[in-house]
Formats: structure tokens, C-alpha cells, sequence
């Protein structure tokens, strides 16, 4: 499949790479258009689960990307990050996931080239892997916490903020 | 106490002595010494300086030996085999890799169960267990305790708690009635395997060791080392050549100090044997070392308890200066 | 129904040049729930703004896209025109149009479509943001400081001389810390004492500082603007109030022998005693470990040597909780003492001294006055060895760090020495010569220039005694790595500045980081140095890392100027991206299922336990939540909770999840 | 020339084969000298013991052959003064120990080193032959090895007549098993050598 264009989704977080792709921006450095990137204030805050709704929602590959080792801007954010993915690893592993879709990296803000550099490099590993199309959908359905309403639906649950003003307790 | 013996070839040869004492001694403090059968040489600095995995095989193959015949310790009084065979158990231990190579090399298995002990292990044992007590005639002498390279060193295989200043042997002596001094010299190297190769170096080495030994008033240096022994005692005459100066000092190893006070015979322990003659009561330290710069305290005759002369010496305190017996 | 509006920028060219952006406008228009899209050449002109809040206004909006640069560019810009026009700024998000497509990628249908993606991406977080209101938490505008050394009293006077109140905890009885044992100091070799002591009696009579010394921290609790803070004022025996500070009762006291702190062991004091003459404040104390009528149950001499009947042997200690909205932690530093050098003789040796000792044995009020003398037999050395790097730059020591002061007060040391001993000869060991400073590098040079201080590079391995002298064996690695045997009289070791021993424990009082080596740790290494990760707490001088008095100082202003500028407002205002834990309707009351996972993640300790409770008070669950004035807003908690029950403002996990699914 | 199968690219240094065979890294000195300034030999060393480490951290094949040709890696006594006292921990009696298996291995022994080396070879030889070591034995074939009767011929008779010389030698039983061990370790110490073994072959050498 020569013309095969992967869906690459990256979580990114707002210090480093956010800005380092910012970078990549007003350096005018060209990538491959293939990634859609998610803003977290955090690498931290990167609930792995987030991994397999991007999957289940028809991502090819995944790029995680912070600050690097020491430099989180939350002190140690990034450190939880690794930490966890280190065992989520292995149920991902465990549950038949393609490791090799997920990309792991520390792009600070001056590394404008080197953001771009890892989509390329995310890019054309994803293009000789070809679609991921046996990605196990039910996974989503089976441990997703989260049903996501779609447009015009009204929401299936409260908001967390709201839920938090409007419970008084006994 | 049941314990393995590793002698090494230093003891069955010119340090006949040092096995002799160990003997004479071991009933008396409860210890039963148990040889490993068919032990080997340790491959001493030689192996070590020259291939690797030679010395590290040599080792091994006694420790296995050991292991082979049930022994949890083992006591290996030459202050260099214990390193040998201590640092070979180390290495093995810490490395899987390494250790399947060698067990392949000896043909034994290896598990690391025998421990590997020093003289001052187990002698540090007996007297904070009852030696005190089987004390007949105290070594009341001003002694200068040496441990040399091997027995401190290095520190995270010996655990050695002072490392730069150990008190392990000054505590066992204590307890026999000497009266270890405080001195520079008790880890500073002697020259150690360079004993034929290169004897102005060894002079050198021990030269210092002796003189400061002799300068802070000692009446006898205390060794736990046949090589150690070898350097300070059997080239006596090249120090002395080298510094200009005579020095009357005996050498002890540690296991002829506790038999003396144990109230064992000269030959007993084998003090004949020495080069630098053991005349413990006669010893006049005030002499021991050239007048020139000499600092150290004029010893009371009183220091000297007549109780030694059991040690074969004679007893009148102003005897001829040990200095003259080579001259 | 949400009601979506799309701004979306052409920046010129910058964008339209490689996007198609009446194409993006037009699938913008598609997306369910947008119901205004447009298109403009430069939206964050005023003009553009205009359209913003007009479309606003006109169409109801209950959120807004601006398909433009990056946020970190005009997001703020855009949320203060939501805000005017009436929407709260939070339901504004910005699609990065410029940086993250247009500049990266080739002009052709991927990017146009990548385009659009972003603004559905956008589009579908905004339907789910909320509305976002700015925390608010109210300021105590006292301040505490704990440590009166230098950066204490910097930090204190600096503050109060600004109108604010501040506490100054000190653990020993006078404040003054390390500089005051000083001589002289580097660079300027001006008299340590002569510049510290006013600063110092400045402090006692400031009427905006309350100063407790012999006291230190018990407890500390609260957050950024409401710190609740409890000290421990130890018993020192006195009624500070009627003591006069005459001295009769030190001038009685039985025991004289004892060595004296101040004088780094060097010197000997009493029991009753002030440690050095011009102490704040000069009230004594009495030493209960030492004191004859604590060992014994009798003496009391002192007692009745006091014209004022001021000594108390029954006071108890005391404790004083205080509100505080800033603390500065001040804490200072140890040198390690010889015993901590095995191959320099365990410490047994009387010669080898440390460079804090020698900084008494060289001070006029010293033990010597002045005359350097070495402890063993008072004899004047004809010649001395320093030693630097002494357990510093020696990671098998557990130091691996450069103590950054000891090149500069060796060099003083040996300037000192050959000043007052004019025939004598200074060595000096080393292996760098780290001067980089104002004057420092001349200094060194002077040192080593007029006064012919001998610097050999190279290490000490040994020191040991002969004949009433010390052998210290070096090398000099610029002599072909010769050995080099040098005695001397006296030796003094450079010994490393290490954290103070209680650091570790004064830090998880106050719930602040520290280093591998106990020193605080500051927020950040450049840019918040002042700062620590708990908000509202700041640190300053050499608890934070060896430093010298210059840089103590300074940082120690930097301290009070951070304080002062929160207290500047009443109160202090937030951005609400905070994690909130749920609550919901009894009899769950919340999803959290006090697990504190959250807690063990959280940098900040910005977790709080929560009891729920009947009406009656009968405990039903224990719950996080999060305190809103200490959240920063990384959401590692929420990643971790298995329960789902604590989500990050703006950042929510529906949110998120809603972004995905727009893919 | 032979290129080593299994040697990757950085470790076919010196420093690089040192580190792949001891662990050590000759970049932790940082050339303090403190070494050097307890080391009871380096007076009589050619190059100081921080200076062997100093030849190996330029990355200049020149300067290592340098460290290979040096006398003071043949007086070094593991007597690990230095080791204990290295603020970088490095553990020096290691290096110089391979550095010795080096120089051996290339045949550039220092001409002054060939009495501790005649000395070490026949010790070996004595262990070799009977399992344990036999001092008569040892004595005479070193002197015959370097042809110094005369040194150190006083300290025999002493020896001799406190009973300390054992004439004969004996060897033990499992003296085969000793024999074996020997065989099996005698091939290259560690890695193969970029030069085959005893070339004499001056500098260039990577
Ligand atoms: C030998 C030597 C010579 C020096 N010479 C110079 C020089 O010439 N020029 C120069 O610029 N610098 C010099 N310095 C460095 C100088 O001493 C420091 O830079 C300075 O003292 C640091 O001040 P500080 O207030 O941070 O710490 P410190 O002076 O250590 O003060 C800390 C204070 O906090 C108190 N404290 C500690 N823990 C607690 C607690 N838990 N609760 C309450 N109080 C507590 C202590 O009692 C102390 O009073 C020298 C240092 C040394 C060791
Ligand atoms: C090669 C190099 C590498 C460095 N690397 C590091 C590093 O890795 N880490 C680190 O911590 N530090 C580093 N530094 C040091 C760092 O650059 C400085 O500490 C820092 O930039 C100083 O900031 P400043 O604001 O004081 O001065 P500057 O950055 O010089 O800023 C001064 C500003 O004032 C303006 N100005 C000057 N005169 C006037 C005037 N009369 N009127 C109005 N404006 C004026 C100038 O245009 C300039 O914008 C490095 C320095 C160099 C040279
Ligand atoms: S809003 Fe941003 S993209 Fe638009 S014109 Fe302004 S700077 Fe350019
Ligand atoms: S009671 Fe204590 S402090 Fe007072 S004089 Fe006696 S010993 Fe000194
Ligand atoms: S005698 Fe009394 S008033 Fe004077 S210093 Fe002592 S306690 Fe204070
Ligand atoms: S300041 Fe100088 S003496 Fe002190 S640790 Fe650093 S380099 Fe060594
Ligand atoms: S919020 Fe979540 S992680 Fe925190 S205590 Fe509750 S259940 Fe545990
Ligand atoms: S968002 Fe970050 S700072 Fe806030 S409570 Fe969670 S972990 Fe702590
Ligand atoms: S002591 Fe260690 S760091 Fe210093 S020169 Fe020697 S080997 Fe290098
Ligand atoms: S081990 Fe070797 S190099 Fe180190 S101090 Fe001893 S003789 Fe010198």
C-alpha cells in the first residue's frame, strides 16, 4: 500500500514540546502532515487509557512527547509519565498492542528540529507498518471509562466541575 | 569453634613458625582447624599480575575444595591468600557470568557458602570470648600493631571499620596484656611480593615501617603476614644497610604474641626461627633506635613484667642491647 | 445546545498562503453545533477582536475557536476579548493554524485538511469546557523567616524596612550564624564582624520584626497566603525581660571548661554563657547538658549572682503559633569536622584543623586573639598546609559538589597567615582554583603573587604525625607527578559545606523538596531560584547550595522582594486550571475512594485529606481534595486515579476524550 | 590485520577494550593525583600512577602504547593505597593489572620489568608443577632465569638453618587438576589483540 498516509496522534505537553513544535514553526521546518497533536498542561497528566481511545478511534501511531528528564515544569510530572508507562507497557503488550505504534520522546522548547525529526521518523516507521487496522476495538468498549457524547447528544453525565459545585454534602 | 584451615605455601615454608604458633594456640582458645584436602597455592601476585582468569581459577579451586567438604569458615592466616581467596569469592558472587566460567574452568561447583576469614577474625572472636581469662603471663610490651595492604584493604571486601587507622589487632593484643602504640605506619605497604625481585625497594618500604614503629617506642612489631614477616624481619639486615641505622625490634606474628601469653614455649611457637632473635625481656627500648632524633619515651623498667621471661628471654631488664646481636 | 463560533486567521499570508482557508471556514460550518464561521486577514487586530465580540453578542455564542497561531501567542489576547464581550474567557480555545500546519507543511490538500482538523478538534473541547471562575485566597502579610544568619537577617530586615511584619526564628541564642565566627572576608578582607554586628542590632530593634532565638520550627501547615506556623521556644533558663545582660551570673558559673560552639570547639565557655560578646540577643542561656544543677541537683551560683533574680531553672519550653502568608527558609549550612577524613587522621590529630576553625584561631575576638597559634602546644607555625577540596569534589565521599567558597578563604587563609607570620611558608593544595567572582581571581593572584603563598596541584593521599610535626603527603601534578612530602606545624583542611543535619526533617515540615545532598531545592535552577515548589515558601543563602556572603545576600533580597510582592494584594488570584475530586449525591458522596494515589503523585502537596461527615458528625468516608491556592495544574493526579473521581479544570478527561474522537 | 569479531566500534580503543573487560573508565580520574601521592612506588615509577591513566584518556594510540611500554605498570603491588583513597573511585591495581595482560600479550614488556616478570613466571611455573608453591624451586629457577646467583644468596643458609627451607619439593595430589587450570586459562587473557600476540610493532595501533 504505497499511498498509505497514517493517522498519528500526539500528546504533548504546553512547556516543552508544545513550544519546541511551536519552534519547529517559526523555523519554518517541514514535517510530514500526518500528526494531530492533543495539548496537555503535562506529560503527567497522560492517563493511559487516553492511548487506547486514540487507537480505538482509528490512530495508526501514537507519539508521547515532554520535557526532558529534570526539566518538567511540574518538577516530576514527566517522571509519573515514564514511570507508568513503564507497566503500562507491558498490559499493552499483554493485551496484543502494537508497541511498536507508540513513540516515547523528550523534545524540549528549543528543539524545534528535533520535533520535527520524530514525526518524520513516527511517520515513515507507521507507513511500512501500514494501517493499523486489527487494532482490537472492543478494548475501548471493554475497559473506556468514558463514553464521549457525540454532537447534538445531550451529556451522558455531569461535568466533573459542575458536579463538584453543585453537590452539597449532607 | 570448627573451622576450615587454608595454610598457603608461605606456612608449610619459610613461615613454618606462623603455622606452628597457629597450632600450638588453636586448642588452647577452642578452635579446631580442619585443612581443606588438597587445597592449592593462591597464584599470590603473580597469577594476579599476569592473567586474570588465573587467579581468580586458583582461588576457586580451594574454596571449592572447602566448600566440597562441609566447611561454613575459613581461616586463611596469610594476610595475602585471604585477599586472594576473599576477592575471588566476592567476584564470583557478584558475577554470574564470571562464576559459571570458572566453576567450568575447575571443574568443582561453587556456591560461596565457606566464608572466608582472617586471623584477626577469628582471633577477635576468642577474645571477646573468654581469652582474657586463659591470660597466664601478660605480653606486657609496647607493640606496634601491622596490618600491611591486605588485611584493611580493599575496604568493601575486608569491612574493615577504620580502614586507615584499623584497631582490630591493637583491640586482640589488648586483651593478651600488650600495650599497642598509636603510629603511622599500620597500613602503609612494606613491598610485599617484590621480596626477591627487587630488594632496595622492599628495604625502602619496610625501612620506614620499622623506624617509626621503633621511633614511637615500640619493643616489637606485631604482624598477621608471613610476607609481611618475611620484610621486616628477614631483611632486617638490607633496611638496616639502607637507613644507616640499627634496630633491635622483634617481629611477632600476632598468633606467637597470644601463645606467649598463653604461656607456651619459645620453640613452641617457633620463635627460634625468626632472623631478628626474640629477646622480649631484655629489650631495651630506650636503644632501639639510634639516639640521633629519637623522640620517643624513656620506657620504666617496671614496663616489663618479669612474667616474660617464660618467653625464654632474660629476665634482668638492662640486658646487652639486642642491637649488637648481629654485629 | 452548544453554539460555536470559528475565527478562523489568514495572519497575512502566513496561513492562507498554504491553507485554504475559506475551505476550512466552510467545513467549519459544517461541524454540528458551530453557528457562526468566518474568515479574516488578521485576527488579533483590533478589527478582528471586534468581529470576536460582536459574532459574541449577535449569536449568543457559548464558545468560541480562533483558528489562528500558536495559544502561547494570543490566547490571552483572545480571552480578554471573550471576557469583554461578555463570555467567560475559559470557553475560549485557540486551533494552532500557523505554527503547528501552515509553517511545517507543503501548500496542498493534506494541509488544508490537517486544517480543518484542528478547528474540529477545538471545536469539540470547547463544547465541553465550562465556565472558569480565578481562584481567590487571602494574604497574611506577615512573613517568617527561619535561620538568622546572613540571609535571614537580610531577608528580615529587607522585608520589615518595607512595611510588612516578619518573625525571625532562630535555632541558637544569638542570631548572626557562620559570619559572624568569620575574620575577614574575601574579597575585601574587611572585618566580618564590623559589617555584621549593626545588621544585627538593627534586627533586635526593628519594630516590625519579633525575633525569637533558641527556637526553631515545630510545625507548619497551610498554603500560599495562610501558613499556620508553631515555634518552639526553648527554655533558656532567663527571664529575658528582667535579665540586664550584666554577665555576673557567667562571671560565677563553676563550669568553665566546656568548648565553646562559637569558637568551633577551640575555645571554652561556661555553662550560664552568651555565646560571643556581641550577641542578639546578649541574654545568656544555660546549657542543661552540661549545667552542674541539671546533672546534679545542685550549684545554682549563678542564681545568686544575679542582681535582677532574672534565672528561672523551671521555665519550660514554649509554643507560639503564629499566621504567616510567606516563609523564607534561611537556614545556612555546616563545614564537615576532620573526624570525617580517615587518611587525614580520623580527626584525632590537634593540628589539622578546619577552615572554620581557623577563621577563629585568625579573628581578633578569637580564642588567640587573633594570633594563629596551633591548638596543641600554642606554638606559632612556621609552616602550615591548607588543604582544599578537603571531602569536597569527591564523590567516594558522598560530596560530589564543588563547595564554591574554599578556594576564595583558602587563598584568604594563607593571606591571612603570611600576614601575621611574615617568615613563615603557606602551601596551599589544590586542584582547580575556582575564583570566579568580582575581585576573586585577583585576590587569588595576590595571594599567590605578593605573598608568595605556594600553590601545589595535587591531592593529599596521607597526613601523619612525626616528631611533633605533621607529614603531609602530597603530589604535584604539574612536576611530573612527583611526590611531594611537606611538614608542617599545622594543617587546615577546606572541609566541604554540607546541608545543615536537620535539613532533611526542616524540609518535611515544611513540605518542600530538597537535593541528594539535603540542600533545599529551589523551583527552579535559572528562573525561580528564590522559589520553592510549595508556593509561598522561599529560600535563601547557603541552605539552598554553597554560597558565599555576596551571592547569600543578594538571593536573600531576591527572597524579600518575591514575599513583598505577595504581599502586595490582599489576595491572591489563580488561573483555574486546578484538579477537583467529585462529589456527588449521598449516599456516594463522592467516587473517591480514599486511595491517595493521587497524594503519592502530587509534587506539591497540594492533596488534602477530607472527612464526610453526617450531620451528626459520624465519619462516613475520607476523600481527597484538592487545595486550590497550592494546585499547580499538571494533572498527574488525575492520571493515576483508577477511580476516574479527580479531573483537571480545562483539561478534563471528557474533554480530551472529546478531542480524540473528533480525529 | 586482523579485526576482532565481536569488538564494536569505540570499544577498539584501549581505554574502550579496558572498560568492556574491567568495568573501569579511565574518563572518572580527573587527575587529582592523590594516587600518585600515596603510592609507595611511584618514586621509583617512570610514569606516576596518575600519569598511566593520564597516557590512556587522550584518545592517541601513541600515548597508550606509551602506558603499554611503561616500567611502572610491572612495580605497581596492588597494594590498593590508591584505590582506597581515590576520590573517583578508580580502581587503579585494576588497570594496571590489564594493562600488564596487554603488555605481555604484545610483547612490549619494559626491558627493566623482565626480573618481576622472570620472577612472577617462574613462581607460576613452580605452581604450575606441583600445585602449590615450592620456595627452593622457585629461588633457583628465577635465578637461573636472570642470572642473579649471587643476589640475596646470604639469605638462603639463614632461611635454611631456622628450618624454613623445605629441599625438596612435593607435589599434591590433585597437582593434575592445578595443571589443567593453567592449560585452560592460558589463552589471551581477555580480548584478542588488534596485533598478534608478541608483535613488537611500534605505535599506530587502534
Ligand atoms: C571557613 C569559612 C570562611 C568563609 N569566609 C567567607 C568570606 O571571607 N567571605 C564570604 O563572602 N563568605 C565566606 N564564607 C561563607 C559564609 O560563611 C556564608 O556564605 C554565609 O555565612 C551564609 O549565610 P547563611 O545565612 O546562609 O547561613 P549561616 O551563616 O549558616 O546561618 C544560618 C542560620 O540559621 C540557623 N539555623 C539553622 N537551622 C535552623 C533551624 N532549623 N531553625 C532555626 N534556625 C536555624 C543557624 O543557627 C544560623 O544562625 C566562609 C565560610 C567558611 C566555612
Ligand atoms: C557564550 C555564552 C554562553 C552562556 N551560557 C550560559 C548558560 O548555559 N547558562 C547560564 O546560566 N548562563 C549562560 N551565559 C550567561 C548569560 O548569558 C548571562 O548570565 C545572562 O544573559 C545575563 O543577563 P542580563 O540580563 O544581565 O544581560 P544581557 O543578556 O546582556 O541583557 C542586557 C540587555 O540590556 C540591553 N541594553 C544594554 N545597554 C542598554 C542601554 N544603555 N539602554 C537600554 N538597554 C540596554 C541589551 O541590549 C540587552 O538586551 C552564557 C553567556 C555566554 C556569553
Ligand atoms: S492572530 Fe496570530 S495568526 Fe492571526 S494575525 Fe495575529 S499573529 Fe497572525
Ligand atoms: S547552676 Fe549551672 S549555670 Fe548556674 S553556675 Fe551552676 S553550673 Fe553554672
Ligand atoms: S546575672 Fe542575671 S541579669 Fe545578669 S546576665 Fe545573668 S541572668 Fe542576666
Ligand atoms: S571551591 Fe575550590 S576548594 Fe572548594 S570544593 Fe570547589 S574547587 Fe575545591
Ligand atoms: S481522588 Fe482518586 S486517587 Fe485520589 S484518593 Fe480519591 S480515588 Fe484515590
Ligand atoms: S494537578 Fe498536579 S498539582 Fe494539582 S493536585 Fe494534581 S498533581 Fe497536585
Ligand atoms: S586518585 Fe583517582 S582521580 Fe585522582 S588521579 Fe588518581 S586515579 Fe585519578
Ligand atoms: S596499588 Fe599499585 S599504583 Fe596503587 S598505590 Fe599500590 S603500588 Fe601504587
Amino acid at each position: 500500500m504505497p499511498d498509505f498516509e497514517p493517522r498519528i496522534v500526539a500528546f504533548v505537553c504546553n512547556w516543552c514540546t508544545y513550544a519546541g513544535a511551536d519552534l519547529t514553526g517559526t523555523s519554518r521546518i517541514k514535517y510530514a502532515h500526518n500528526v494531530r497533536m492533543i495539548r496537555l498542561p503535562c506529560t503527567g497528566r497522560i492517563d493511559f487509557m487516553l492511548l487506547l481511545q486514540a487507537f480505538g478511534q482509528g490512530a495508526d501511531g501514537i507519539i508521547v512527547s515532554g520535557c526532558h528528564p529534570g526539566d518538567c515544569h511540574y518538577t516530576s510530572g514527566n517522571f509519573h509519565a515514564r514511570r507508568r508507562w513503564m507497566l503500562f507497557r507491558r498490559l499493552l503488550d499483554f493485551m496484543g498492542v502494537d508497541l511498536r505504534r507508540v513513540t516515547f520522546a523528550w523534545v524540549s522548547a528549543a528543539e524545534g528540529a528535533k520535533w520535527a525529526e520524530i514525526v518524520n521518523t513516527a511517520a515513515a516507521d507507521l507507513r511500512k507498518l501500514g494501517p493499523y487496522d486489527d487494532f482490537p476495538k472492543r478494548f475501548v468498549e471493554k475497559v473506556g471509562l468514558f463514553t464521549v457524547h457525540r454532537e447534538g447528544e445531550a451529556p451522558a453525565e455531569p461535568n466533573v466541575a459542575a458536579r463538584t459545585q453543585s453537590a452539597e454534602v449532607a | 569453634m570448627k573451622i576450615g584451615f587454608f595454610p598457603g605455601c608461605s606456612l608449610e615454608g619459610s613461615s613454618r613458625e606462623y603455622n606452628e604458633s597457629l597450632h600450638a594456640i588453636a586448642p588452647l582458645l577452642g578452635v579446631e582447624l580442619t585443612e581443606v584436602p588438597d587445597w592449592n597455592c593462591c597464584g599470590a601476585s603473580a597469577a594476579h599480575s599476569l592473567n586474570h582468569k588465573l587467579a581468580l581459577a586458583l582461588p576457586a579451586r580451594s574454596l571449592a575444595l572447602a566448600e566440597k567438604s562441609g566447611l561454613d569458615e575459613l581461616l586463611v592466616p596469610c594476610s595475602a591468600c585471604y585477599s586472594r581467596l576473599a576477592i575471588t569469592r566476592h567476584e564470583l558472587l557478584e558475577n554470574d557470568a564470571l562464576r559459571s566460567e570458572i566453576t567450568k574452568i575447575i571443574e568443582l561447583p561453587f556456591t560461596g557458602r565457606t566464608k572466608v576469614l582472617s586471623v584477626l577474625d577469628v582471633f577477635g572472636r576468642c577474645a571477646s570470648n573468654g581469652l582474657k581469662d586463659k591470660v597466664r603471663t601478660p605480653f606486657g610490651q609496647k607493640v606496634a600493631c601491622y596490618y600491611g595492604c591486605y588485611l584493611t584493604r580493599p575496604e568493601k571486601i575486608t569491612t574493615c571499620a577504620r580502614p586507615e587507622d584499623p584497631r582490630e589487632m591493637d583491640d586482640i593484643v589488648k586483651v593478651v596484656g600488650a600495650e599497642p602504640i598509636n603510629w603511622a605506619f599500620k597500613v602503609e605497604c612494606c613491598g610485599a611480593g617484590f621480596s626477591v625481585s627487587r630488594l632496595d625497594t622492599v628495604a625502602e618500604l619496610s625501612g620506614r615501617i620499622v623506624h617509626d614503629a621503633a621511633a614511637r617506642g615500640a619493643q616489637a612489631i606485631v604482624v598477621a603476614c608471613p610476607m609481611c614477616h618475611t620484610n621486616l624481619d628477614l631483611r632486617r639486615d638490607s633496611i638496616e644497610r639502607t637507613r644507616q641505622q640499627k634496630y633491635a625490634l622483634p617481629v611477632l606474628y600476632i598468633s606467637q604474641v597470644i601463645g606467649l601469653a598463653l604461656g607456651l614455649g619459645e620453640r613452641q611457637l617457633g620463635l627460634h626461627r625468626h632472623h631478628v632473635p626474640v629477646r622480649l625481656g631484655s629489650v631495651a627500648p630506650a636503644n632501639s633506635v639510634a639516639p640521633a632524633n629519637s623522640r620517643c619515651p624513656t620506657p620504666v623498667a617496671a614496663d616489663v613484667p618479669a612474667a616474660l621471661g617464660s618467653a625464654g628471654a632474660s629476665p634482668s631488664p638492662g640486658g646487652s642491647p639486642a642491637q649488637e646481636k648481629e654485629a | 445546545m452548544p453554539r460555536i463560533g470559528v475565527f478562523i486567521c489568514h495572519c497575512g499570508e502566513n496561513i492562507a498562503g498554504t491553507v485554504d482557508c475559506a475551505a476550512v471556514t466552510q467545513a467549519a460550518a459544517q461541524i454540528p453545533g458551530v453557528v457562526h464561521s468566518v474568515d479574516y486577514k488578521y485576527m488579533c487586530s483590533d478589527p478582528g477582536q471586534n468581529q470576536i465580540k460582536e459574532a459574541i453578542k449577535e449569536k449568543r455564542l457559548t464558545g468560541v475557536v480562533v483558528a489562528a497561531c500558536s495559544p502561547r501567542m494570543h490566547e490571552p489576547t483572545f480571552r480578554r476579548a471573550c471576557a469583554e464581550a461578555g463570555l467567560n474567557p475559559f470557553l475560549c480555545e485557540m486551533a494552532n493554524l500557523r505554527e503547528h500546519c501552515s509553517w511545517v507543511h507543503e501548500k496542498n490538500g493534506h494541509t488544508t485538511s490537517k486544517a480543518i482538523d484542528l478547528v474540529r478538534i477545538l471545536v469539540e473541547k470547547v463544547k465541553r469546557n465550562r465556565p472558569l471562575f480565578p481562584i481567590n485566597v487571602p494574604v497574611t502579610k506577615t512573613a517568617l523567616v527561619i535561620g538568622g544568619g546572613i540571609a535571614g537577617i537580610q531577608a528580615a530586615l529587607d522585608i520589615a524596612n518595607a512595611g510588612q511584619k516578619v518573625v525571625l526564628v532562630e535555632r541558637e541564642p544569638s542570631i548572626g550564624g557562620h559570619m559572624a565566627q568569620l575574620s575577614e572576608t574575601f574579597p575585601t578582607l574587611d572585618c566580618s564582624q564590623c559589617i555584621l554586628t549593626p545588621r544585627m542590632v538593627e534586627v533586635a530593634q526593628h519594630p516590625n520584626i519579633t525575633l525569637h532565638t533558641y527556637a526553631e520550627l515545630e510545625r507548619l501547615d497551610g498554603f500560599i497566603g495562610n501558613f499556620r506556623a508553631v515555634i518552639r521556644k526553648k527554655a533558656r533558663c532567663i527571664d529575658e525581660k528582667t535579665c540586664t545582660g550584666c554577665g555576673a551570673c557567667i562571671q560565677k558559673c563553676a563550669l568553665k571548661k566546656i568548648p565553646s560552639e562559637f569558637n568551633a570547639g577551640l575555645g571554652l565557655r561556661t555553662a550560664i554563657y552568651v555565646p560571643f560578646p556581641q550577641a542578639v540577643p546578649n541574654k545568656p542561656v544555660i546549657d542543661r547538658d552540661h549545667c552542674t544543677f541539671f546533672q546534679t541537683g545542685r550549684c545554682k551560683l549563678c542564681e545568686r549572682a544575679c542582681p535582677t533574680k532574672a534565672i528561672r531553672f523551671d521555665q519550660q519550653d514554649e509554643f507560639i503559633e503564629i499566621n504567616v502568608g510567606a516563609v523564607v527558609a534561611a537556614t545556612g549550612y555546616e563545614v564537615k569536622g576532620t573526624d570525617f577524613f580517615p587518611e587525614y587522621g580520623y580527626g584525632e590529630q590537634k593540628d589539622i584543623i578546619t577552615g572554620l576553625q581557623f577563621e577563629r584561631l585568625a579573628s581578633a575576638s578569637g580564642p588567640t586573639q587573633g594570633v594563629i597559634k596551633r591548638p596543641s602546644d600554642g606554638k606559632v607555625p612556621d609552616t602550615i598546609v591548607f588543604v582544599a577540596c578537603a571531602g569536597s569534589r569527591d564523590p567516594a565521599k558522598g560530596i560530589a559538589y564543588c563547595s564554591k567558597i574554599c578556594c576564595m578563604y583558602t587563598a584568604k587563609h594563607a593571606m591571612l597567615y603570611k600576614h601575621k607570620v611574615h617568615a613563615g611558608k603557606a602551601y596551599v593544595f589544590y586542584m582547580d582554583i575556582r575564583a570566579g567572582g568580582k575581585m576573586y581571581e585577583e585576590f587569588v593572584r595576590r595571594a599567590i603573587e605578593e605573598d608568595e603563598v605556594h600553590y601545589v596541584r595535587g591531592r593529599v593521599s596521607r597526613i601523619y604525625p612525626r616528631d611533633g610535626q605533621l607529614v603531609v603527603k602530597g603530589v604535584d601534578t604539574l612536576l611530573n607527578s612527583r611526590p611531594v612530602e611537606i611538614e608542617a606545624d599545622m594543617v587546615v583542611l577546606a572541609t566541604a559545606m554540607v546541608a545543615q543535619p536537620d535539613a532533611e526533617s526542616l524540609a518535611q515540615k515544611m513540605k518542600v523538596s530538597y537535593d541528594q545532598y539535603h540542600f533545599l531545592a529551589e523551583a527552579h535552577p535559572k528562573l525561580r531560584p528564590v522559589e520553592m515548589n510549595t508556593a509561598g515558601i522561599f529560600v535563601a543563602g547557603a541552605c539552598q547550595a554553597p554560597k558565599d556572603i555576596p551571592e547569600t545576600v543578594a538571593q536573600a533580597s531576591a527572597a524579600a522582594a518575591k514575599v513583598l510582592g505577595l504581599f502586595s494584594r490582599d489576595e491572591l488570584s489563580r488561573e483555574p486550571v486546578v484538579a477537583v475530586v467529585n462529589r456527588c449525591a449521598p449516599p456516594e458522596f463522592s467516587t473517591c475512594v480514599g486511595c491517595f494515589l493521587c497524594e503519592s503523585a502530587c509534587a506539591y502537596q497540594a492533596i488534602e485529606h477530607e472527612d464526610i461527615k453526617t450531620r451528626d458528625g459520624k465519619l462516613i468516608k475520607t476523600v481527597a481534595r484538592v487545595n486550590q491556592g497550592v494546585c499547580q495544574g499538571c494533572g498527574t493526579c488525575v492520571a493515576l486515579c483508577r477511580s476516574k473521581s479527580i479531573d483537571l479544570q480545562g483539561f478534563s478527561n471528557e474533554q480530551i476524550f472529546a478531542e480524540l474522537v473528533a480525529l | 590485520m586482523s579485526a576482532t569479531a565481536h569488538a564494536s566500534g569505540h570499544s577498539d580503543t584501549l581505554p574502550g577494550r579496558l572498560r568492556e573487560a574491567t568495568g573501569e573508565s579511565v574518563f572518572n580520574c580527573y587527575q587529582c593525583g592523590k594516587c600518585t601521592a600515596g603510592c609507595p612506588l611511584a618514586a621509583e615509577m617512570d610514569y606516576a600512577p596518575n600519569q598511566i591513566v593520564r597516557l590512556l584518556q587522550l584518545g592517541l594510540p601513541e600515548l597508550e602504547e606509551e602506558a603499554l611500554r611503561a616500567l611502572s605498570i610491572w612495580l605497581c603491588l596492588t597494594c590498593e593505597t590508591c584505590a582506597a583513597r581515590c576520590p573517583q573511585e578508580v580502581d587503579l591495581p585494576r588497570i594496571m593489572e590489564y594493562l600488564r595482560q596487554q603488555s605481555l600479550a604484545r610483547g612490549v614488556v619494559h626491558p627493566k620489568a623482565k626480573d618481576i616478570l622472570a620472577f612472577h613466571e617462574a613462581f607460576l611455573a613452580t605452581i604450575k608443577r606441583g600445585g602449590r608453591l615450592h620456595e627452593v624451586g622457585l629461588i633457583s629457577s628465577y635465578k637461573l632465569k636472570t642470572g642473579h646467583f649471587f643476589q640475596d644468596v646470604l639469605l638462603a643458609p639463614k632461611l635454611f638453618f631456622r628450618g624454613k627451607l623445605k629441599p625438596l619439593p612435593h607435589a599434591i595430589p590433585g597437582q593434575a587438576d592445578v595443571a589443567r587450570i593453567f592449560d585452560r586459562t592460558d589463552r589471551a587473557p581477555d580480548a584478542p589483540l588488534p596485533h598478534g600476540r608478541g608483535s613488537e610493532g611500534q605505535g599506530n595501533h587502534t
